[in-house]
């Protein structure tokens, strides 16, 4: 075992931390309950007048950590692929979370006038788990994706 | 107390030149001027691209809100003085300081300073609220406050980029009898977990504990936003909160030990560039 | 002390240009699942709803729910159309609300 | 290792003979030290290996995953300050595990390993004063739960 400051100072963190597995955390949601990817689902359906969704849509990017350094504020970018022009727009990008005291994250409703549909936000992940961003275009389709969080663990008892 | 060769007492030897033992009061000029690192880092080298972003960018940074409502409470007169912190100062970033010839660049990178009136150190936050009291007669911002956190954000950021110095360690210097306080505080161990800042910050800086990176413990980036507290704090919190974690009794924001703490941690982190207000996990 | 929210907007832009908005309010974001030190749940008081409008109408909006981090930032983008002043609102569950103007030129 | 034979400085005000479940921590057990080992069990009760691992997970209590990357793939994020406790059964025998549970200083007085059965640190949190992290059962049943990891 050899712990010398010099030569751990380069140590990679996302390498570091990719000793991995799955872990549980409240960060201010000190709630039993916790959605499902089941309710993540019925939600997106709701919010959607249950449109038959094109999962995994590559019309969808979804930029998040792949490591939480803490679940109370992640980063998050969304970027749908739409010309955003009065034909052919986006209307609602809802993010959506599988494992947080409630499915509902936000849900950003654009217009022709915003030119791009890129949005950046910050949010709460009580634990790793899935965000899922859905898209519905102007036509009234939905695309979905999602991606991974790994949310990390205080080394303290905390 | 008998003495084994542990694995962990190897590491140490083996460390980063740590000649600073247990003991503080028998340092000769010579060690006590020894720095404890090989190399100096900063917080801000190991957190993740995510959280750079949010520090390199002043807007979307959430410290600044509180820096841009203490930007607006810095020209607004108060106390029985009716005096502003302009009317003296100029601007936050005037070279000049103002009527009073004081800028507020360096402030940050020479604090904690030496206050003749309490015979010890003084940090940021204890000097605006000093200004507050003697110059504007004026009932002072409470520490870890909206208000206090603002204004010691607005000042430290006068400072950002120029690295941190202390003659603390030097046995001339006024502050040096806080120095071995601290320094004494960095090396004893405390709570119910048993841990000095030195098993962590030192012995085991950049490695993991849990998901935890831990760091060297520097305090160039404070005040801070912490993505934990979601909120700024200050290094007094900081100090508290790490001591609740081992379960050891903290002490009071602005008390003698965390100012020695802070005096000695200055020179532990001599040549780190001002980050403050950063942002951190 | 009030906080104003953060609004960035280019002050002056081409016609047909899409800039980027970023904006950062200051709000803890109560979320009405955390346990006081009496042991009580503290009521939920969030930011709900963020809108950027311009000319009374309606650019971008977001309904934003516990799950949004305390002091939110939004980021997004407009199409530069004409001259003039928009409007940026923050409504908390109180319908307190904060609103922000900045003018952008159009050339 | 050898080290010099140590009679049991005992802390806290020690009950002799009499303990079991449920101890308050300031009944503390009293244990005796021989050549940086304790060879007997604090409670004479079989340590619990399933309960044991529980312990050594838990966060309020053992805490062992902050430092220790452990066999227990479903726990994320393992720390890497303290050795790999893979395989920790083969190298350390119940007597010197119990040892490093209940004061790692007396055989590594430099360690970061807190003492899981003492009291009597500095400035211990209000709450905890007087009292050890985990109860004398509870040590013995890490001990079960470790000396499993072959």
């Amino acid at each position: 075992m050899t712990k010398t400051n010099e030569n751990m100072v380069r140590v990679d963190r996302r390498e570091a931390l990719k000793v991995a597995g799955a872990s549980v955390l409240a960060i201010g949601f000190a709630s039993t309950a916790h959605a499902t990817p089941e309710d993540a689902v019925k939600y997106i359906g709701e919010k959607t007048g249950g449109a038959a969704a094109t999962e995994g849509s590559a019309k969808v990017t979804i930029k998040l950590p792949e490591i939480a350094e803490n679940g109370a504020t992640v980063p998050i970018t969304v970027v749908v692929d739409s010309p955003m022009t009065d034909a052919d727009h986006v209307k609602h990008i809802h993010l959506v979370a599988d494992g947080n005291p409630s499915p509902q994250i936000v849900s950003f409703n654009l217009t022709p006038g915003c030119g791009k549909a890129e949005v950046s936000t910050r949010i709460r992940l009580g634990k790793t788990q899935n965000v899922i961003a859905a898209a519905v275009m102007s036509d009234g389709s939905v695309h979905t994706n999602k991606q991974e969080v790994k949310v990390t663990i205080g080394g303290c008892g905390g | 107390m008998h003495k084994v060769k542990s694995v962990t007492a190897m590491a140490v030897l083996l460390g980063a030149g740590l000649a600073l033992g247990a003991c503080t009061t028998e340092s000769t000029t010579k060690d006590v001027m020894k720095h404890p690192y090989k190399e100096v880092w900063s917080g801000y080298s190991t957190a993740t691209p995510e959280t750079r972003a949010m520090q390199d960018d002043d807007f979307a940074n959430p410290y600044m809100p509180y820096v841009d409502a203490a930007a607006e409470l810095w020209d607004t007169p108060a106390g029985e003085a009716k005096k502003s912190c302009a009317d003296c100062h100029g601007a936050p970033d005037d070279a000049k300081g103002g009527s009073m010839g004081i800028p507020m660049k360096g402030v940050g990178a020479k604090y904690p300073a030496y206050d003749p009136e309490s015979h010890g150190p003084i940090n940021v936050e204890l000097r605006i609220q000093k200004c507050q009291t003697d110059h504007q007669k004026a009932k002072p911002f409470k520490y870890e406050s909206d208000e206090l956190l603002g204004m010691t954000g607005l000042v430290v950021m006068q400072s950002r980029g120029m690295k941190r110095e202390t003659k603390a360690a030097e046995q001339s210097d006024p502050l040096y009898p806080a120095w071995l306080q601290g320094k004494a505080f960095y090396y004893q161990r405390r709570g119910q977990l048993d841990l000095a800042c030195k098993h962590c910050h030192e012995d085991n800086a950049a490695i993991l504990v849990r998901a935890e990176l831990l760091s060297q413990g520097q305090s160039n980036g404070f005040p801070t936003y912490r993505l934990k507290w979601q909120k700024p704090g200050s290094l007094h919190r900081r100090f508290r909160g790490c001591n609740n974690n081992i379960r050891s009794e903290p002490y009071a924001y602005g008390s003698d030990e965390y100012l020695a703490l802070e005096t000695y941690l200055a020179w532990r982190g001599r040549g780190l560039p001002i980050e403050g207000p950063s942002v951190r996990k | 002390m009030s906080k104003k929210p953060r609004v960035k907007l280019p002050k002056s832009a081409q016609k047909g240009e899409i800039v980027e908005v970023k904006t950062l309010a200051t709000h803890g974001m109560e979320t009405g699942n955390r346990k006081g030190k009496d042991g009580n749940k503290i009521p939920r008081l969030i930011l709900n709803k963020f809108t950027c409008s311009f000319g009374g109408k309606e650019i971008f909006s977001a309904d934003m729910h516990p799950s949004v981090s305390a002091n939110p930032y939004i980021a997004f983008n407009i199409r530069a159309e004409s001259s003039g002043e928009y409007t940026f609102t923050w409504i908390d569950d109180n319908k307190e609300v904060t609103e922000v103007k900045e003018t952008m030129t159009v050339s | 290792m050898k080290h010099k034979k140590i009679i049991s400085a005992v802390v806290g005000a020690a009950v002799a003979g009499t303990i079991g479940f449920g101890a308050h921590a300031n009944e503390m057990v009293k244990y005796e030290v021989v050549d940086g080992t304790i060879p007997q069990s604090l409670t004479g009760v079989a340590g619990d290996v399933a309960n044991g691992k529980k312990v050594a997970i838990n966060r309020k209590k053992g805490n062992c995953l902050a430092c220790h990357t452990m066999p227990i793939p479903e726990e994320q994020f393992h720390g890497l300050t303290g050795p790999s406790l893979e395989g920790v059964a083969e190298r350390m025998n119940e007597a010197e595990l119990r040892m490093r549970l209940v004061d790692p200083k007396v055989v590594a007085y430099d360690t970061m390993m807190p003492s899981f059965y003492r009291t009597g640190q500095h400035r211990v949190l209000k709450d905890f004063e007087g009292k050890t992290i985990l109860e004398a059962q509870e040590i013995e049943d890490v001990i079960a739960y470790l000396r499993t990891l072959k």
